[in-house]
């Protein structure tokens, strides 16, 4: 049994504002296309002690990652009248302040691009193998866990 | 019989690797008794364990070739 | 009792992908946020008959629209934690394919800026005074009711 | 008496005007059946009235200089 190509979501570094932009423009010749919902994740500098959080330096499982957003792919689009849907995430160091997770969700209408962008993000937190280790301002960091 | 264990994030750093091979291991049990011998801070962790990409709770057979993944939380987006 | 300057959120024509972006951008000096969640209506080129939705004009009643979008911003302030919410709400001629409406929330954690833009949409769409006008490839046109 | 009357969407396109000035009118019933009057077609039509920018829900006397605003349904966004 051949397997089918899995799509890319890793991105080396932070998603840019100037990515997002040419993805949105890419979906303005859709006409049948009435709502986009997007979520970004953005590192935060949290203070942690007398340091703060300088960025986030990610690592993932790729394949397991890969095969596991192909499955919730698949189920969304089962599950909402979605037009299209992109997940992009960073691999390596994102600095505080930048966008680590871009999430695209289109559709005609406005609620499935919202409920299935909703729904995505909390899978993606939830059971994508991702790992992002805080690097604080004094070279010292921590391992975060997704609530 | 070869395994190939991925370890990630935090179990990575404590275990100084980040793939290893094991030949004597039977099931999944067996692999995190090995990798506790190596290291027995393990024992405290909390992680989810992964075979062939897919995450088991229980105790599973292992046959050659197969890869096992030692995953502690996500923290992804 | 002198009134606060109101805070406009209409634009001339279309949403530009570029004006989203420097939005994007302009937040990424906020370490405090963790996450934006952005809504963006676009206008579909739904088929009437023999004809299309060539795009839409929109018409406001500014005053009270601009009154009744700060009483919400206010109202939302209240319920979530939220570092900042942007609206832009275009007026005149949007053609198909191009954003009318761009929400942008943004707080700490993910929850507040989700809940935050689905509530605002849904508020925006039923409470703010504006109409768009449907016109069409033949020039006809025929005013659009939401839902 | 000077009262501001505001129309929208189809309203404005029904009555050729988005703005009118009524004198005599004591109340919204008496903006309405004025309107009516001039637009019988307004009777089928669906509406909500603001005065000053305040969505009312039934009848409301006037006063020199008020606005009241007759909306059709929204559809922004």
């Amino acid at each position: 049994m051949k397997e089918r190509k899995l799509k890319n979501i890793f991105v080396n570094g932070a998603v840019s504002a100037q990515f997002i932009a040419e993805s949105i423009e890419k979906h303005q010749h859709s006409t049948t296309i009435g709502a986009h919902s997007i979520f970004l994740g953005q590192v935060r500098a949290d203070e942690i002690g007398e340091e703060r959080v300088a960025g986030i330096n990610y690592t993932a499982y790729e394949e397991m990652a890969l095969k596991k957003m192909d499955e919730m792919r698949e189920a969304i689009f089962e599950k909402y009248a979605l037009s299209c849907l992109h997940v992009h995430h960073s691999l390596g160091l994102v600095p505080a302040g930048q966008v680590c997770l871009f999430v695209f969700c289109s559709s005609p209408h406005r609620k499935a691009a919202m409920e299935a962008c909703d729904e995505l993000v909390e899978r993606i937190k939830a059971e994508l193998p991702v790992w992002g280790k805080e690097i604080l301002t004094n070279e010292a960091h921590q391992w975060k866990e997704n609530k | 019989m070869n395994i190939e264990v991925l370890l990630f994030g935090r179990l990575a750093e404590l275990l100084g690797s980040e793939r290893l091979h094991l030949e004597a291991v039977a099931d999944t049990d067996a692999v995190c008794s090995q990798l506790e011998g190596l290291c027995p801070a393990l024992k405290q962790l909390n992680y989810q364990i992964a075979v062939n990409h897919m995450i088991i709770h229980d105790n599973q057979w292992l046959t050659d070739g197969m890869t096992v993944a030692l995953m502690p939380p996500f923290s992804g987006g």
